[in-house]
C-alpha cells in the first residue's frame, strides 16, 4: 500500500502533458468528490474518477495510465457541467490514453466487437468508440 | 419552406424510423428537410484531446458546406451529431487557435466546378456562421410550440411520457447544450404540446450506456436498466427520447435487460418525432414503430386514461 | 452653421452614413469659401476705391485639399478676385517663382501658406513667401502640426523611396531606379526637388505668426484671420487663431457619462446602425480623439457616428497630443487583468497612427528615432 | 563608459516607502537612478514619459503599490493600462521598450527595490544610450539625395 | 513662466545628518552649486537640520529675509516633514511651500561613490526648487460635522452598532426593510459553539435598541438615496406604509383572526404560514401588525374590510400612503447581512422539488423552540421524524466555476450544531454529513465539531452529493466517500443544504444607489484588507457584519462595536480637515467629456449639467491625481502637482 512520490522533471512534464492535451488544468482540482459521485459509470471502474486527476496530481504516470477508469469513460459529461473547478474529466481520460506507449494494442479494435452486434449496433457507437479505444 | 437538415449515419441505416418521422412531421408542420450536399459524418464523438484537430475538419467541413449552400442554421435529432456539431461551431466561433488550424486544413480541399468539372482549392474561411439547432430547440423557436398544440390531429392525453434527455443534448453545459443541465424543461414543454401527459423522473439526464453496450456490455445494461426502472416507478407509461445510440441501450436491448433483471417486462419507448408525428395525424405505417424491440403501438392506440386528466 | 445640419430631413437620414460626410465635408468646404467671399465682398465690394490687399497662396506638401476648396466654387471664384489681389497660388494660376522673387519684401499682405516641408522646395518658397509677406498664416493641419504627411516620419526618406521605386508589390522597377535629383538631357539638364529626411512644420523652418489648424479649416479660422488682417486687430504673434478654447467635445452633443470600454472597434468594425446616435462615442468603444483635440470644427465627425480624427491639434493644456489621448484612452479600459488589458488594447491597432494621425511632427519625438 | 540616466516616478506610499526601507538597510545601488515622489502611479501619463525621453533619460521607471494594494484602491490598475498601450507605442517610435519599466514594490520590499534598480540600471546599459535630446526637426535637418 | 510668473524667494538647507548625509554627500558643494539657481534667494548647510538651534535657524530666515518657499535637504519626508512644515507656519509661511528634498535615504545611504552622490544629491535639490516654484499657498479644507450616523439593517449587526454609537452619547437612526428588527438572528435556534438560545440573547438587545433614548428605530423603511459626504449625508427614506398604527396597536390578534388570507410565512422561511395582516413573530419589535399588501384582498372596504372592522383600537387605517422621510446624518454603517443562495441554482439537489430537501435556515426555524414544530425535528412533507438524515456542505461555495467561488465560513459550524441538535433531539436517529473540508478555526470551534463526532456519533463522508432524488418518500443520495474511495448511496428522511451565503442586497441596487464600492461578489469592500477593514473606501461608510462577507455571530458583533468606535472616533473630531492638495477642474478648458469622471474612485467628480464641465467636491477627493493623467486636454491639474511641475522637475533632475 505504499508509494513513494517524487515530482521531478519526468513527473512534472507528464502532469503538464496532460493538462496540456486535454485543455484543463489538473493541479486546479481540490478533491472534492463531485465527478465520482455524480459518475454513472464509477460502479464499473477500478479506480474513482476524482483518482485519476489524484494520481496525475501525484505525478503517478504509470498507475494512472494503466488504470482501467479510462477505458470506462463514455463522456457523458456530466462530472464536467457540474465541475467547481472547470475541470472535464472525459478531456483528462483522452489526455491519459493518448499518452499511453503507441506499442500497445488497442484497447478496443474491430475485431472485439462481438460479431452477434455488429449487425444490429448503431453506426454512432462503433464509430465513437474506435475513436476513443482504438489508435 | 427548406430548412437544413443533417441526418447522420446512424438515421440512414439502423433508425430509418427516426429519419421518416422526422421528415413527415417537419412535412405537415410546413418544412422541407434538406440535406447539406456531399455530407459525411460526423465523427460521432467530439475529440476531447487539445491536440486532436483533424478529428474537428469534419463536422466544420458539413457546417461549411451548409453555410456555401446558404443555410443560417442546421438542424439535427441525432444527440451525438448535434454534440459535435455544436461544440465545433462553438469552437470555431470562441477559440481563434482553433479557427485557425481547422480552417487550414480545410482551405486545401478541392473543389470541382459542377459545369467544368475542373478542380481548384481554396476555400474561404469558415467563421461559425451557421448555427448549429437541435429538432427541439427548433421546434420551440422557430415553429413555435403553439403552433405544434393548434396542429393536433390525435389524442395523446391519456398517455404518461417521461422525456429522457441523455447526455449529449445538454452537457457539458456552458452554451453548448440546449437547456440547463441540471434543470431542463425543453422537453417537457415540447411533450405538454403534443397534449401528453409529462411524467418528471430523476434519471431523465443520467447516462443510458453509450457505446459501452460494445465493450463494457454488463454495465450498460445496468444503466438501461436504472433509466428505465425510474421511469417506470415514477409511473410513466412510456419514455419518449431523441438520440438513436439512447434508443439502442434503452429499446433494442430490453433482451438482455430482461436477462438481468427478472421482473423487468418491456418498456415501450419512442424518438419524440414519432410522437409529433402520430399527434399530427401522420400515417402509423411510416413511423417504423415495428422496428422497435418493443412495439409501441399498443400505447398509442390504448391510452390507459386510468386518471382524469385536471 | 453647417448646411449639413438639415439632415434631419427624412430623405437624409436614410443616406448610407459614409454619403452623408461626404456630403457634410463639401458642404463645409462650399462654406469656408462663401465666407471668404463674403466677408471680402463687405469690406471691400461696395465701390470704396481703396487698394486690394495682395493675398498669396502656397501649397506644400499636402493633398491639396485646402486649393481643391477654391476650385469647387466654380464661378464665384470671379468675385474673389473682386475683393482681394490673388498675386500667387500655383494650383489655379500660372505664376513663376520668379515673380514672387521680384516682389519687394513685405509686398503680399497675407501669406496662406498650405502644407507640411516634405522637399527642399518647400522649404525655399517657403523661406521666399516669409520674406515677401507681411503676415504668415500657417494654414490647415499640415502646415500647423504636420498632419497625415506627418506620419511619414514613422520611417524616413529613404525607406519610403525605397519602398516607392523598389519594394512596394505593385512596383516592377528591376534595374531599381530612382528618380535623381538632376537629370542630363538633350540640351541641358531637369532637376527635381531633393526629398527632406523628415516631414516639418511650418513654424519649424520660419517664422509663423498664426496658426490656422484643420484639415481642412472651417469657415470660421478664414473669417477670424482676413478680418484681422483687414482691421488692423491682430492677436498677438504666434496665436492659433479661428480655433475656441476647449475640445471637440464642448462641441459636440453626445451625452457624455463616466467611460469604461471593454471593446475598442475600428470604424469599418461597427455597423453604423448599432450606434447610439445620442450617447459619447468612445463611451460606444469608437475611438475618438475628441477629448483632446480643439474646438472650432463644430464637432463634424462625431456628428456622422465617426470618431473624431483631431485634424484641429492639440488643445491648449497638451504637451504631446497623442501621448496624453494614449493616457487617456487606455485610462477607461474596463479591466484590470494583464492580459485582457493587453487583448483590448490590441484593439487599437496602430495607436501611433491614432493618437498622432495630425500632430507627429509637432509632438515631443517629432519622428521614430 | 557610460552612465545611464533612469527617471523613476515612484508612488509615495508603496514603492517610495520601499526606496526608503532601502536606505534604512543601508543596502546599496546603481546610482543611475533619480526618484520623483508622485501621490499615486497613476498621476503619471505618457507625456511625463516621453518628455522624459526627450530630455535625456535613457530609461524611464514606474514604480506602484501591488495589485489590491493601492492606497487609492485601483489606481495601479490604470498604470497599468496606460503602460501597456504607451509600450506598443514606444515600438512604433524606434524606443525599445525595455526603457520603460513598470514594477510592483510595496513599502516592505527594499531589497526588491535594490535588486529592481540594480537590474534595471544594467539593462539599460546594455541598451546603450538613447540620446534623444538630439533627436530634432530643426531647419538645419539634412535632405539627402 | 513658474510660480505664476512671479519671483520667489526661496531657502535651501542643505543638511549633514552628523556624518549620516555628510560621508557621502558633499553636502557644502550641494549648497554652493544651488547658490544662484532660479529663484533662490539662500543655500546654506548645517549639520542638523531638525535640532532645536537648525530649526531656529530656518524660522529666522524665514523671517529676515522674508523667504517664500523653504527646501530641507535631509532624509525623507516620512521623517520631518511635519517639523519643518510647523517651523514654517511658526514663521509665517504657508506650510505647503515647504519641501523636503530626500539625500539620505535615497542617496547617501544607498551610494557609496561620493562624487555622484553629490551630483545626485543636487538634482535631487534642483528638481525640488522647480517643484517649489510652482507650489501654491493652500488651506487645508475644513468641513463641520453632523454628529448623528445611519445605521441600514436591524440585525445583529446593525443593532449592536446602533447601541454602541447610542451609548457614545450621539444620535443613531436604524433603518430596516422588515417589519421588525432581529435580521436573521433572531430565526435561528441556538449558535455555536456554546449552544446558546439565539432569541435568549438577541431579543433583550431588541429591546434595548428600541428604548434608548438616542435611538430612532424605522421598520419597514428604506434608504432611497444618499447625497453630501462624509460628516454631512443627507439621506431619502422610504417609508412603507404598514397600514397599521405602531401606537395605537394592542397586539390583540383580532385582525389576523379574521383575516382570510393565508400566505407562506417568512420567519418561518415558508414552514408554516401567517396571514395577510400579521406580527412577523411573537417578540418582534415594534410590537404592532403590518398589513402586508401584496397578499391583503385589497384596502377597499367593499372587498374585505375585516380586520378593520374587529380593530377595536382603531388601529388600522387603509389610507397610509407611502412617505419619504429625510435624514441628516454625518456617518453611515452598512449592515445589510445576508441572504441564502437559491437552492434551484443546485437542481441536482432537488431543493426547489422536494419539500424534504430544505436550507440550513430552515433546519434552524425545525430546531428552534418558537418554531413551526415547537423545535421538534420532523420533516416539511409529512411531519414524520426523520430517522436518517443527510447534510450537504458546500453548496454553492467553494464554486468558481459555477456558483461563488469564496468559502461561506460558517457552514462547516453549523452544520456540525445542525448534526449535533439533531442527535440530542431523534437519539436513535442517524445524522450523516457531506464535505470537503472541515474548516473550524475559531475559538473553541473543532472543539465543537470535535465533540460533534465523538459524542454524537455524526458520520462525516469526505465527498461531495451528486445527486438527490426520490423514490416514493424516501430520498435517495448518491455521493461518494473520497476516503475509501467508494461510491456512496444512502436513503434519507431529509436532507439540508448548507447553503452558500450570498449578500443580502439583491442586484446590489442598494449600493449602487449609496455609491458604495462592492468586490466582485457583491460584497462590500473595504478600505484597507488589513489595515481599515471596517471601513468602506467612500469616506464615512462604516462595514458591520456580513454585508462585508460571511461571518459569525460574535465576528460580526465585533466588527459592529469597531464600526461604532470609528463613528465615534469621526464624530469626536471638531472639524473635518482635509488635504488641501485636491485635483480641481480649470474650467476654462474643461470640455466635460467625463474621462476623469470614471478614473475617481472616490465619487468626486460629476458632470455639472447647465455649464457643461466636470465639477469636483473637494472634500471627497483624496488627491490621487489618477484623473489628473487622464484628464486629455490639461484641465485637470493636481495642486501642487501639475504638469508643468512635473515637467520641469523632470527637466531638472535629467539636465541638473
Amino acid at each position: 500500500m505504499k508509494i513513494s512520490i517524487k515530482i521531478g522533471a519526468d513527473e512534472k512534464k507528464f502532469i503538464d502533458r496532460v493538462s496540456e492535451l486535454s485543455g484543463k488544468n489538473v493541479y486546479s482540482c481540490y478533491q472534492c468528490g463531485r465527478c465520482s459521485a455524480g459518475c454513472p459509470f464509477a460502479f464499473d471502474m477500478d479506480i474513482l474518477p476524482n483518482q485519476i486527476i489524484r494520481l496525475v496530481q501525484m505525478g503517478l504516470a504509470e498507475e494512472a495510465l494503466s488504470c482501467e477508469a479510462i477505458n470506462v469513460c463514455a463522456s457523458c459529461f456530466t462530472c464536467q457541467s457540474r465541475c467547481p473547478k472547470g475541470i472535464d474529466i472525459a478531456s483528462v481520460a483522452e489526455a491519459l490514453r493518448q499518452l499511453r506507449d503507441p506499442q500497445e494494442k488497442d484497447f478496443f479494435g474491430p475485431d472485439d466487437v462481438p460479431r452477434e452486434l455488429a449487425d444490429e449496433l448503431p453506426q454512432q457507437a462503433l464509430v465513437a468508440l474506435f475513436r476513443k479505444l482504438s489508435k | 419552406m427548406n430548412i437544413h437538415y443533417y441526418p447522420g449515419c446512424t438515421l440512414k441505416e439502423k433508425t430509418t424510423n427516426l429519419d421518416d418521422s422526422t421528415r413527415e412531421a417537419m412535412a405537415v408542420l410546413g418544412y422541407e428537410l434538406v440535406e447539406p450536399a456531399n455530407w459525411t459524418c460526423c465523427g460521432a464523438e467530439y475529440p476531447l484531446s487539445e491536440q486532436k484537430i483533424s478529428g474537428l475538419t469534419a463536422p466544420a467541413r458539413i457546417l461549411r458546406q451548409v453555410h456555401s449552400e446558404g443555410g443560417g442554421q442546421v438542424v439535427t435529432t441525432c444527440a451525438f451529431c448535434f454534440n459535435v456539431l455544436k461544440r465545433t461551431n462553438v469552437d470555431i466561433k470562441r477559440n481563434p487557435l482553433k479557427n485557425k488550424q481547422i480552417n487550414a486544413f480545410l482551405k486545401d480541399d478541392i473543389k470541382i466546378d459542377p459545369n467544368t468539372k475542373t478542380k481548384t482549392t481554396g476555400f474561404p474561411p469558415y467563421n461559425g456562421e451557421v448555427d448549429v439547432l437541435h429538432l427541439l430547440e427548433f421546434l420551440r423557436d422557430e415553429v413555435g410550440f403553439h403552433t405544434i398544440r393548434a396542429g393536433l390531429k390525435r389524442d395523446l392525453s391519456g398517455l404518461k411520457v417521461a422525456p429522457y434527455y441523455g447526455c449529449r443534448m445538454l452537457r457539458p453545459g456552458g452554451g453548448i447544450g440546449i437547456d440547463s443541465p441540471d434543470s431542463p424543461v425543453i422537453f417537457e414543454e415540447f411533450l405538454e404540446s403534443l397534449g401528453c401527459r409529462v411524467v418528471d423522473f430523476p434519471f431523465k439526464q443520467e447516462c443510458c450506456g453509450s457505446y459501452l453496450a460494445v465493450s463494457r456490455p454488463a454495465a450498460a445494461t445496468e444503466a438501461s436498466y436504472q433509466v428505465l426502472r425510474s421511469a417506470i416507478i415514477n409511473g410513466a407509461d412510456a419514455i419518449a427520447l431523441s438520440c438513436p445510440l439512447c434508443y439502442y441501450n434503452l429499446d433494442r436491448r430490453q433482451d438482455r435487460i430482461k436477462d438481468a433483471h427478472a421482473g423487468f417486462s418491456g418498456f415501450p419507448v419512442f424518438f419524440f418525432t414519432q410522437l409529433l408525428a402520430w399527434a399530427l395525424g401522420v400515417a402509423e405505417d411510416v413511423l417504423g414503430l415495428d422496428q422497435h424491440y418493443y412495439n409501441p403501438k399498443s400505447v398509442l392506440h390504448n391510452q390507459p386514461k386510468t386518471e382524469v386528466a385536471q | 452653421m453647417f448646411t449639413m445640419q438639415h439632415s434631419d430631413q427624412g430623405e437624409e437620414e436614410n443616406e448610407p452614413y459614409y454619403q452623408r460626410l461626404i456630403h457634410a465635408g463639401l458642404n463645409q468646404a462650399f462654406s469656408v469659401l462663401e465666407s471668404l467671399f463674403f466677408i471680402t465682398l463687405t469690406l471691400y465690394g461696395r465701390g470704396r476705391p481703396m487698394a486690394k490687399p495682395k493675398f498669396a497662396i502656397y501649397w506644400a506638401g499636402s493633398c491639396g485639399g485646402c486649393e481643391i476648396a477654391f476650385l469647387d466654387i466654380r464661378e464665384k471664384i470671379l468675385d474673389v478676385d473682386k475683393a482681394v489681389d490673388l498675386v500667387f497660388c500655383p494650383c489655379i494660376m500660372d505664376t513663376k517663382y520668379k515673380d514672387i522673387e521680384a516682389m519687394k519684401d513685405g509686398e503680399i499682405d497675407v501669406c496662406l501658406f498650405n502644407g507640411s516641408i516634405r522637399n527642399e522646395e518647400n522649404l525655399h518658397i517657403a523661406e521666399l513667401l516669409r520674406k515677401k509677406s507681411k503676415v504668415m498664416v500657417a494654414y490647415g493641419s499640415c502646415a500647423t502640426e504636420g498632419c497625415v504627411p506627418g506620419l511619414g516620419n514613422l520611417t524616413n526618406a529613404e525607406e519610403i523611396q525605397k519602398y516607392a521605386f523598389e519594394t512596394s508589390p505593385s512596383t516592377g522597377n528591376p534595374d531599381k531606379i530612382r528618380p535623381r535629383a538632376e537629370t542630363k538631357v538633350k540640351g541641358g539638364k531637369l532637376t527635381l526637388p531633393v526629398m527632406c529626411d523628415y516631414v516639418r512644420t511650418l513654424g519649424q523652418v520660419i517664422d509663423v505668426d498664426y496658426f490656422m489648424p484643420g484639415c481642412p479649416p472651417v469657415a470660421d479660422q478664414i473669417w477670424a484671420v482676413i478680418e484681422a488682417v483687414l482691421t488692423n486687430a491682430l492677436p498677438p504673434k504666434g496665436s492659433v487663431v479661428g480655433v475656441n478654447p476647449k475640445t471637440v467635445c464642448d462641441e459636440c452633443d453626445r451625452e457624455k457619462n463616466e467611460k469604461r470600454v471593454k471593446r475598442f472597434f475600428r470604424p469599418h468594425e461597427v455597423d453604423p446602425k448599432d450606434i447610439d446616435p445620442n450617447l459619447c462615442l468612445l463611451e460606444q468603444g469608437i475611438v475618438c480623439n475628441g477629448p483632446a483635440t480643439r474646438a472650432g470644427c463644430g464637432a463634424l465627425c462625431p456628428q456622422v457616428n465617426l470618431g473624431c480624427r483631431g485634424c484641429y491639434g492639440p488643445a491648449e493644456g497638451i504637451e504631446d497630443m497623442g501621448g496624453k489621448l494614449a493616457g487617456s484612452i487606455a485610462s477607461v479600459i474596463d479591466s484590470d487583468d494583464p492580459e485582457e488589458i493587453e487583448r483590448i488594447v490590441s484593439q487599437i491597432v496602430d495607436p501611433v497612427g491614432t493618437f498622432y494621425r495630425f500632430s507627429l511632427p509637432s509632438s515631443i519625438l517629432g519622428r521614430k528615432v | 563608459m557610460f552612465e545611464p540616466k533612469i527617471m523613476c516616478f515612484l508612488c509615495k506610499w508603496c514603492t517610495y516607502a520601499g526606496a526608503d526601507l532601502a536606505g534604512t538597510s543601508r543596502m546599496k545601488y546603481d546610482t543611475s537612478s533619480i526618484n520623483l515622489r508622485v501621490m499615486c502611479s497613476s498621476r503619471i501619463d505618457p507625456q511625463h514619459i516621453l518628455y522624459a525621453f526627450k530630455n535625456g533619460a535613457d530609461g524611464v521607471f514606474i514604480g506602484g503599490c501591488h495589485p489590491g494594494d493601492c492606497h487609492y484602491v485601483e489606481g495601479n490598475y490604470k498604470t497599468l493600462r496606460r503602460v501597456t498601450l504607451f509600450k506598443r507605442m514606444m515600438e512604433d517610435f524606434g524606443i525599445d521598450s525595455r526603457r520603460l519599466r513598470l514594477e510592483w514594490i510595496s513599502a516592505a520590499e527594499g531589497k526588491k527595490y535594490v535588486d529592481t534598480m540594480n537590474e534595471f540600471s544594467e539593462q539599460i546599459r546594455a541598451l546603450g544610450p538613447l540620446h534623444l535630446e538630439q533627436v530634432t526637426l530643426t531647419k538645419e535637418e539634412i535632405c539627402h539625395e | 513662466m513658474m510660480g505664476n510668473g512671479k519671483k520667489k524667494k526661496i531657502g535651501i538647507f542643505v543638511c549633514h545628518c552628523g556624518v549620516n548625509i555628510a560621508s557621502v554627500v558633499d553636502v557644502e558643494r550641494v549648497a554652493k552649486e544651488l547658490d544662484g539657481y532660479t529663484d533662490v534667494e539662500l543655500s546654506t548647510d548645517y549639520v542638523y537640520m531638525c535640532s532645536e538651534p537648525g530649526q531656529k535657524m530656518i524660522l529666522e530666515q524665514i523671517q529676515e529675509r522674508g523667504l517664500d518657499g523653504v527646501i530641507i535637504a535631509a532624509c525623507s519626508p516620512t521623517l520631518h516633514e511635519k517639523t519643518f512644515q510647523n517651523v514654517a507656519e511658526l514663521a509665517g509661511l504657508n506650510p505647503y511651500m515647504v519641501e523636503i528634498a530626500n539625500i539620505r535615504e535615497q542617496n547617501s545611504w544607498v551610494h557609496t561613490d561620493k562624487e555622484k552622490a553629490t551630483d545626485k544629491a543636487v538634482k535631487i535639490v534642483k528638481s525640488m526648487v522647480e517643484k517649489l516654484r510652482g507650489n501654491e499657498h493652500l488651506e487645508p479644507i475644513k468641513v463641520g460635522i453632523t454628529r448623528r450616523a445611519m445605521v441600514v439593517g436591524g440585525g445583529v449587526a446593525g443593532l449592536q452598532a446602533a447601541l454602541d454609537i447610542a451609548d457614545h452619547g450621539y444620535e443613531v437612526v436604524l433603518v430596516e426593510k422588515e417589519p421588525s428588527i432581529g435580521g436573521h438572528m433572531v430565526q435561528l435556534s441556538e449558535t455555536f459553539p456554546t449552544l446558546d438560545c439565539s432569541q435568549c440573547i438577541m431579543t433583550p438587545k431588541m429591546v434595548e435598541v428600541s428604548r434608548h433614548p438616542n435611538i430612532k428605530v424605522l421598520t419597514y423603511h428604506e434608504v432611497e438615496s444618499i447625497s453630501g459626504f462624509v460628516g454631512n449625508f443627507k439621506v431619502r427614506i422610504k417609508k412603507k406604509p404598514k397600514f397599521v398604527d405602531e401606537d395605537l396597536c394592542k397586539l390583540c390578534g383580532d385582525c389576523a383572526d379574521v383575516c382570510p388570507q393565508v400566505v407562506p410565512d417568512e420567519f418561518n422561511m415558508g414552514l408554516s404560514f401567517r396571514k395577510a395582516i400579521y406580527l412577523p413573530f411573537p417578540q418582534a419589535i415594534p410590537g404592532a401588525y403590518t398589513l402586508d399588501i401584496d397578499s391583503c384582498l385589497g384596502l377597499l372596504p367593499v372587498r374585505c374590510g375585516k380586520c378593520k372592522d374587529v380593530c377595536d383600537a382603531r388601529a388600522i387605517d387603509y389610507d397610509m400612503k407611502e412617505e419619504i422621510i429625510e435624514e441628516e446624518v454625518g456617518a453611515v454603517v452598512l449592515a445589510t447581512g445576508y441572504d441564502l443562495y437559491s437552492m434551484q441554482a443546485l437542481g441536482e439537489f432537488g431543493g426547489e422539488r422536494y419539500e424534504d430537501v430544505i436550507n440550513g435556515l430552515e433546519f434552524e426555524r425545525i430546531l428552534s423552540a418558537s418554531g413551526p414544530t415547537g423545535g421538534e425535528v420532523r420533516r416539511p412533507s409529512d411531519g414524520k421524524i426523520p430517522k436518517n438524515i443527510v447534510f450537504i456542505q458546500c453548496c454553492g461555495s467553494r464554486d468558481p466555476e459555477l456558483h461563488n467561488s469564496y468559502c461561506s465560513k460558517i457552514c462547516c459550524m453549523y452544520t456540525a450544531k445542525h448534526a449535533m441538535l439533531y442527535k440530542h433531539r431523534v437519539h436513535d436517529g442517524n445524522a450523516t454529513v457531506f464535505y470537503i473540508d472541515v474548516r473550524a478555526g475559531g475559538k473553541a470551534f473543532d472543539e465543537f465539531y470535535q465533540r460533534t463526532v465523538d459524542e454524537d456519533d455524526v458520520l462525516y463522508m469526505r465527498g461531495k452529493v451528486s445527486k438527490v432524488y426520490k423514490e416514493g418518500d424516501i430520498l435517495k443520495v448518491r455521493g461518494v466517500d473520497t476516503l475509501t474511495g467508494k461510491l456512496v448511496e444512502m436513503e434519507a428522511d431529509m436532507v439540508v443544504l448548507a447553503m452558500s451565503m450570498v449578500h443580502a442586497d439583491g442586484s446590489g441596487e442598494l449600493m449602487k444607489k449609496l455609491k458604495v464600492g462592492t468586490d466582485k461578489d457583491g460584497w462590500l469592500a473595504e478600505a484597507h484588507p488589513k489595515l481599515r477593514p471596517v471601513e468602506s473606501l467612500n469616506a464615512g461608510f462604516f462595514l458591520a457584519g456580513c454585508a462585508h462577507g460571511p461571518k459569525d455571530i460574535p465576528d460580526t458583533v465585533a466588527q459592529a462595536s469597531a464600526a461604532a468606535a470609528k463613528v465615534g472616533d469621526l464624530f469626536a473630531r471638531h472639524e473635518l480637515l482635509h488635504e488641501p492638495t485636491i485635483v480641481p477642474v480649470i474650467e476654462e478648458l474643461c470640455s466635460g467629456c467625463g474621462i476623469c469622471i470614471s478614473m475617481c474612485p472616490y465619487g468626486a467628480r460629476s458632470l455639472d449639467l447647465t455649464k457643461h464641465v466636470v465639477k469636483v467636491n473637494e472634500v471627497l477627493c483624496e488627491g490621487c491625481g489618477a484623473c489628473a493623467a487622464a484628464c486629455p486636454c490639461g484641465a485637470a491639474q493636481q495642486k501642487n502637482q501639475t504638469d508643468e511641475q512635473i515637467f520641469s522637475m523632470v527637466k531638472a533632475i535629467l539636465k541638473g
